[in-house]
């Protein structure tokens, strides 16, 4: 359909070689770590809720009292269960709570009682994860019943009002005008927050907490609109930040449909420890393979802070990476967003064809993805005129190079978050754009040696060659040198690393166990 | 709802408004503070100057978003609402049949300079507007259309051998205020042309009217951008039940 | 460059060989008659000016004074020149004076007076074509020491204050923003005006009147700003309405660049008589020839009464009759505007490839000829940020179909005439488009056979039958049944027609005399 | 030219604006005339509402052009114009040398959960903004650049740990005035943690600061939208040789 780029085969072959021999290093490291979410992320699988009267969640309090008594290293699961059968009690977060007030001292069982507490913790653990299985069931049914968008690109907005309650309004306002995707950014200081928030929240600053009632409440509202549109609106939020493990658990939980979840975004714009992240990543992912959510990769944030041009091999360089963290995770095809942007200065000369260069790459190498488009915002002005017309261009490039998820521009990016009726004027916008141009993609074809031939090749071949870099010195090496974004991150820099522990040789997590051995008999099974 | 509100941007009460204009003033800090100023003055506090350009050496452009200090008050606005019934075509043709007993006669024309004939077309011609079939197509009404560009005498001249109850005028061109210029010249010698009992009603039409001017610009009623012909000969029907009661029966036969 | 459009050849031929056919009888129609306002331009050519103390035009005073002592049909030349003469006086404009106290009592000269009278008027009018000539020259000077736009389409832009000194300041501040044509839109009153107004105005409604001396104020402020600019920057004005033959005779006397003269805009959107608006646009386009000057006719208007696409064929047929009337007045093809617009209702699917498809229907079929190409005015709304998105897709369209003259679309085009910051937006969207997109047309090639091509043909084919029925009727009965604009202009109907006689066969006017002469001359000469 | 100005549409004078906002009222009649209320509140008089669409069934957008009827009079301009003269990095080298005798320490932070370095950055880093090299560059700073979400006690610690002589902290999110909050909260943290007259500078910037503001938030000095690395080191250069000028030599060495 899109048609007409032609990449050297023998260049992608050898990109795709090198991303994996890049990534393999960082994947054993992660194996080899577990981090304070993890911990917490089982253990809401497991059946904790609520938090503490000053907010701090259960699991984090039972956390740090088993980390207290007995590190991390374990793993949370077996000397919590294994205190759970001493206290004679089957509820975890009565546990967590006596643990709060101090009264449990925890302990590695051993020997039979271990056994005991695994069969235990593998019990919870799985219920937990049926319960996912169900929220995914249900999505599946409801997608049936009512119906996916009519055409692509999925048309994706924004709500960020800080209030759960006006983003609700907005966002069935926004489903009701065409959204086929909302997203609930987050509040500025979330990402820190090494705890989950609870409750429904009204008080966020440029966005809204994420917290399960916070989800629960967006998706309930939106499934309310999904049958009165007669077509499925999907739900998107955040995991990222110190807490993804368990971001990707509650999305989960609560029938989230995407999330946004990069392997590197933390560490390069949040300044969070590369191993947590790593880690946490890793985990995260394994969840979302399972609950059947779209994962979406940050590549377009790389092009807030480096030069779209200067920088375009380093987004194909992050989402080749990003390919092989989310393979390894488990993630199918379809669930792998890799994300880019229309982020090039619209001043230079042919900025538009380079656009465009930049998104038939990314469509060629990827077929299968839902490939994410992100609008402008670097060189969107308070000229709000222009910055409408650039979304309109940003439009027609989604549209030209058959992207699968459109980011929805607003004409205010550069200042304020949108309004109700920034999103309402964005969203003609783009329903002009893909009905007025229409099938006009039959009529776009590069020319073969022409300009956007010739500049989607010549990205490829230096992400290419940054890739060989990467492979001498290892990504960590590569990040701590400022190769993404511009940031400078060093592998034992960053806020969460005292979050971390490397797994002793008892480790224990029954939700990787699970997922991994299931993912395991899958693989097989296709296999034969 | 309350009838107290305030503009939304994205929360309840919070009077965000945008705004954008041009100054006279060489772009800088101090247009910037005279665009700050001009944003006070409007009511909006905290103003920010978010997009100032230079238009050429003499003048700025300038992006202002803000909290507008002021409420609406539902209670008092001002609404021409719809003081009549909207009627099918039959309904209006028995009220003619059974009021006048004998066709309404409408004489349209853009007046003045104005040859914008789009819009009372949509009103008179059987094409209509908006899936509406225009007043030509009501069996009890008899239309003339004048076309573009007429002068005032002429329209009074041609009302009057017409027999004209209901006048119809259309304006586009407004710079100037041409548009309001030219509808009071028309009242005037229609005032002057008529006594009052036999004056034809003086409806008028155009996108940027003020449907609420009708009494300042002396003339029976105004519609504007978006009107539907259905509208027009609602009201018609319903004028000449009412106000055009007092005219003697059959005064324009 | 835009390549890929194919149309049958033999339907092309068949299309033009019809025109002809149409437009014969009225050339034919337009040889035997003549007008006032012709005759007026002979008398401004031979250096009538000026106007009494009520402002109306001393040509005006002497042609009616002429009329109503021997009537039009002998053309005025020779009773003026013989009542000068008779006079023993050898000023024109002293004679109207007289003229007009009732003082001169004017007649058809015979014999030798006579052909005094006619060396007399010869001599004047042909020493007023070479002013116009001068003019030329001094324009072909000025393009080559300050050089032409850099690149195409050219970008033309209107004022319309209503006041001249406004307007001054306004088109020098476009043209520093990037207009290369100021197009002074007229007051809506002037068209219908049978008199040409005098002097310097500042009082015009929703455009400025055209006046001799507001023509070379302006062309004088442009000189100024292309001499500041280091390019030429061209002037446009209005050879319509009742005055068609002297507007045009003032701009080549003034060096205006540009004129919208259309064959046929005057009967439809002005109500003028179709024999007087023939016969004078035959007349004014021969000077315009000579002038040097370009003609944009006026198709775009059609489509703002007409739906764009079911009338999308009456503009192909109105460009071939404008062509034919054109080159019969002896306009070269680098003279010849045909006019152009992007009008379909957007909310139309495909509505953009529609527009394509059109406008490479009319880039293939005129492929010498300055193409005009007009922005969206009847589907803009108040709603200026969809109207000024609009206008960047019309961009767009402008560019991959390499169009010639991009007429600067207003975001506030359904709300007021343009203001200075309208202008400033409307540019930044024009260079936005054309520098991001650079050389897109590189890769756009509507893919044979499909959907515009398809479109393309179709409208040329139902041009060629809708030729067909007008060679049947002729085409005074097709107008005078609505066939352009769903306007009905009956041929003894509308303004002016009081103004036009039928040529006597002594009929004498030097102007057309010299002009046909040395037009045949030079085409002979090309033929050898 | 005259003191007194009206906004330009296309004739001196005209006083021409476009606004657009949005009510929480259905789209309607009423919705309009309360919009034109709004308007005419805001002194826009004659007002057009040109647009108008319903954003669900409890909000209506709207557009509104018209003749607004204040005046602007630029003699009452409140502009913080530049009261320093701006100085190459040779030149701010020179002062920071002759004044303070050893290195200015800059310490800078995007501050609260902010994290938007960018601006901070292009305003630090060697690297710079719109071609002028960031304060990293000049010989006679020392630049720490603790980055972003810097929670001000941090700051504060931080300031007195190296000694800073100015603090430039970044605040680039608003929504709910966040900005003008964490800027009040550090300025009262810095009075609180330091005597009047060992206080570093304090200065701040970021797109959306009102830069009259200054006083109001209790900082030294506020740098807005497109604000370059040669005007910051201008004013540091500036700043210590008045007001700083008071402090004893060395004090923060
Ligand atoms: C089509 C058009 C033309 C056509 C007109 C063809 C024709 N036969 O009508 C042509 C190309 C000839 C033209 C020419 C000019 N135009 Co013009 N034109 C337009 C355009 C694009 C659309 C107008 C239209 O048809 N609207 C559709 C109809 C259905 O809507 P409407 O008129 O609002 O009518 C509705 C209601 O208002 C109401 N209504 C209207 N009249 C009446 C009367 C009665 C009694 C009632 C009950 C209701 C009623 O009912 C209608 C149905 O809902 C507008 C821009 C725009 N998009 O609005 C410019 C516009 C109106 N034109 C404009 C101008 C300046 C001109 C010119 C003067 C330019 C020039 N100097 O050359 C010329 C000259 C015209 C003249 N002498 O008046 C300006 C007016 C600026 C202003 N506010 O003062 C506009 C706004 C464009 C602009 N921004 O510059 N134009
Ligand atoms: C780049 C960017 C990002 C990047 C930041 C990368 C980084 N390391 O800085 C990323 C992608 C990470 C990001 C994330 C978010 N962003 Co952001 N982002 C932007 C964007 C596109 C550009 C900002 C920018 O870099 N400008 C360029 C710099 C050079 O300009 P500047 O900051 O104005 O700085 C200049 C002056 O102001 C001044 N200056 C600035 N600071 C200082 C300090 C001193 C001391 C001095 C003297 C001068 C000075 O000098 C600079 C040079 O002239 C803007 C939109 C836009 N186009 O403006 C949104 C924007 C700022 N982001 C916004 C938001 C909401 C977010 C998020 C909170 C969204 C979310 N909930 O997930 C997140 C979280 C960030 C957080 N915790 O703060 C909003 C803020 C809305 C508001 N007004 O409240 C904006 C306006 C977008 C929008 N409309 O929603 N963002
Ligand atoms: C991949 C990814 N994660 C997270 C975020 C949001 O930031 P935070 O995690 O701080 O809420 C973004 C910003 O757009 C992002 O692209
Ligand atoms: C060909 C042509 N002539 C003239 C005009 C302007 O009208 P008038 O001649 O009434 O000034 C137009 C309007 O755009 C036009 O297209």
């Amino acid at each position: 359909m899109t048609g007409g780029l032609t990449l050297d085969p023998a260049l992608v072959r050898r990109a795709r070689q090198l991303a994996d021999q890049a990534a393999r290093p960082v994947i054993e490291l992660a194996r080899r770590h577990t981090t304070v979410s993890i911990e917490r992320a089982v253990l809401r699988l497991a059946g904790v809720t609520g938090a503490d009267p000053d907010g701090i969640p259960w699991v984090n309090r039972l956390v740090d009292a088993v980390r207290a008594d007995v590190g991390l290293e374990h793993g949370v699961a077996l000397p919590v269960f294994a205190a759970l059968r001493a206290e004679g009690i089957n509820d975890l977060t009565l546990l967590a709570q006596k643990a709060a007030a101090g009264s449990i001292h925890f302990q590695i069982p051993q020997g039979r009682s271990a056994s005991v507490a695994r069969r235990a913790a593998h019990r919870a653990v799985a219920a937990g994860l049926r319960r996912i299985d169900r929220r995914r069931a249900e999505r599946e049914r409801l997608i049936q019943r009512l119906g996916d968008p009519p055409r692509r690109p999925w048309i994706y907005l924004i709500v960020a009002t800080g209030d759960i309650y006006e983003d609700i309004e907005q966002a069935q306002a926004a489903a009701r005008e065409g959204a086929d995707i909302i997203a609930v950014i987050r509040s500025t200081g979330q990402s820190l927050l090494d705890y989950v928030p609870e409750g429904a929240t009204r008080e966020g600053y440029a966005g809204t907490y994420a917290t399960q009632e916070n989800f629960r409440l967006m998706r309930a509202a939106l499934d309310r609109v999904s049958r009165e549109l007669g077509r499925y609106v999907r739900l998107t939020n955040y995991a990222s930040g110190l807490c993804m493990p368990e971001m990707a658990t509650l999305a989960g939980l609560e029938r989230v449909d995407m999330m946004l979840n990069d392997s590197m975004y933390g560490i390069l714009f949040r300044d969070i420890n590369p191993i947590r992240t790593f880690t946490d990543q890793r985990f995260s992912r394994q969840i979302h393979a399972r609950a059947g959510i779209i994962i979406n990769t940050g590549e377009d944030n790389y092009l807030t802070t480096a030069d779209a041009v200067e920088a375009a091999h380093t987004v194909t360089v992050s989402q080749l990476l990003n390919e092989v963290f989310a393979q390894e995770a488990g993630l199918a095809d379809w669930q792998i967003g890799l994300g880019h942007a229309f982020e090039i200065d619209p001043e230079l000369p042919d900025s538009f064809r380079l656009e465009l260069a930049h998104a038939l790459l990314a469509r060629t190498l990827f077929p299968r993805y839902p490939l994410k488009w992100m609008p402008p915002t670097r060189h969107m002005t308070g000229d709000i005129f222009r910055g409408y017309l650039l979304n309109g261009f940003f439009n027609l490039a989604g549209l030209l190079t058959g992207q699968s998820i459109l980011l929805v521009g607003m004409m205010t990016e550069a200042v304020i978050t949108p309004w109700l009726s920034d999103r309402d004027l964005a969203l003609q916008n783009v329903r002009y754009v893909l009905n007025a141009c229409g099938g006009l993609a039959e009529d776009f074809a590069p020319r073969p040696d022409g300009f956007i031939q010739r500049r989607a090749n010549q990205v490829l071949a230096e992400a290419v060659a940054l890739l060989e870099r990467i492979c001498d010195h290892g990504l960590l090496q590569a990040i701590a040198e400022g190769t993404f974004g511009i940031m400078k991150r060093p592998p034992d820099g960053g806020r969460g690393l005292d979050g971390v522990a490397v797994q002793a040789d008892d480790y224990y997590n029954p939700a990787t166990e699970i997922l991994e051995q299931e993912l395991a008999a899958e693989r097989e099974e296709r296999h034969e | 709802m309350s009838d107290i509100i305030r503009p939304y941007g994205d929360t309840t009460g919070d009077g965000m408004v945008q705004l954008s204009f041009t100054l006279p003033v060489p772009h800088g800090k101090r247009a910037e503070g005279a665009a700050l100023q001009l944003a006070g003055k409007m009511g909006i506090d905290p103003a920010m100057v978010v997009h100032s350009k230079p238009l050429g050496p003499k003048f700025t452009f300038f992006v202002v978003y803000g909290r507008v200090q002021h409420l609406v008050d539902l209670r008092e606005v001002q609404v021409p609402e719809r003081d009549y019934p909207l009627l099918t075509p039959k309904e209006v043709n028995a009220v003619i049949r059974r009021r006048l007993r004998r066709k309404l006669v409408v004489v349209g024309a853009c007046i003045g300079t104005d040859a914008h004939t789009v819009g009372i077309d949509a009103i008179l011609n059987i094409k209509g507007y908006a899936g509406e079939k225009g007043l030509e197509y009501y069996r009890e009404m008899r239309v003339v259309n004048l076309g573009a560009q007429v002068a005032v005498p002429d329209l009074v001249e041609r009302a009057r051998a017409e027999r004209a109850d209901a006048v119809l005028a259309s304006q586009v061109v407004t710079q100037r205020d041409a548009h309001l210029h030219n509808v009071r010249e028309m009242a005037a010698a229609f005032r002057e042309a008529f006594p009052a009992s036999r004056r034809p009603l003086l409806v008028v039409g155009g996108p940027r009217f003020d449907e609420s001017m009708a009494a300042e610009l002396g003339v029976d009623r105004i519609f504007g951008r978006g009107t539907t012909p259905t509208e027009v000969a609602s009201y018609l029907a319903h004028a000449i039940t009412t106000k055009r009661g007092s005219v003697p029966e059959g005064a324009g036969v």
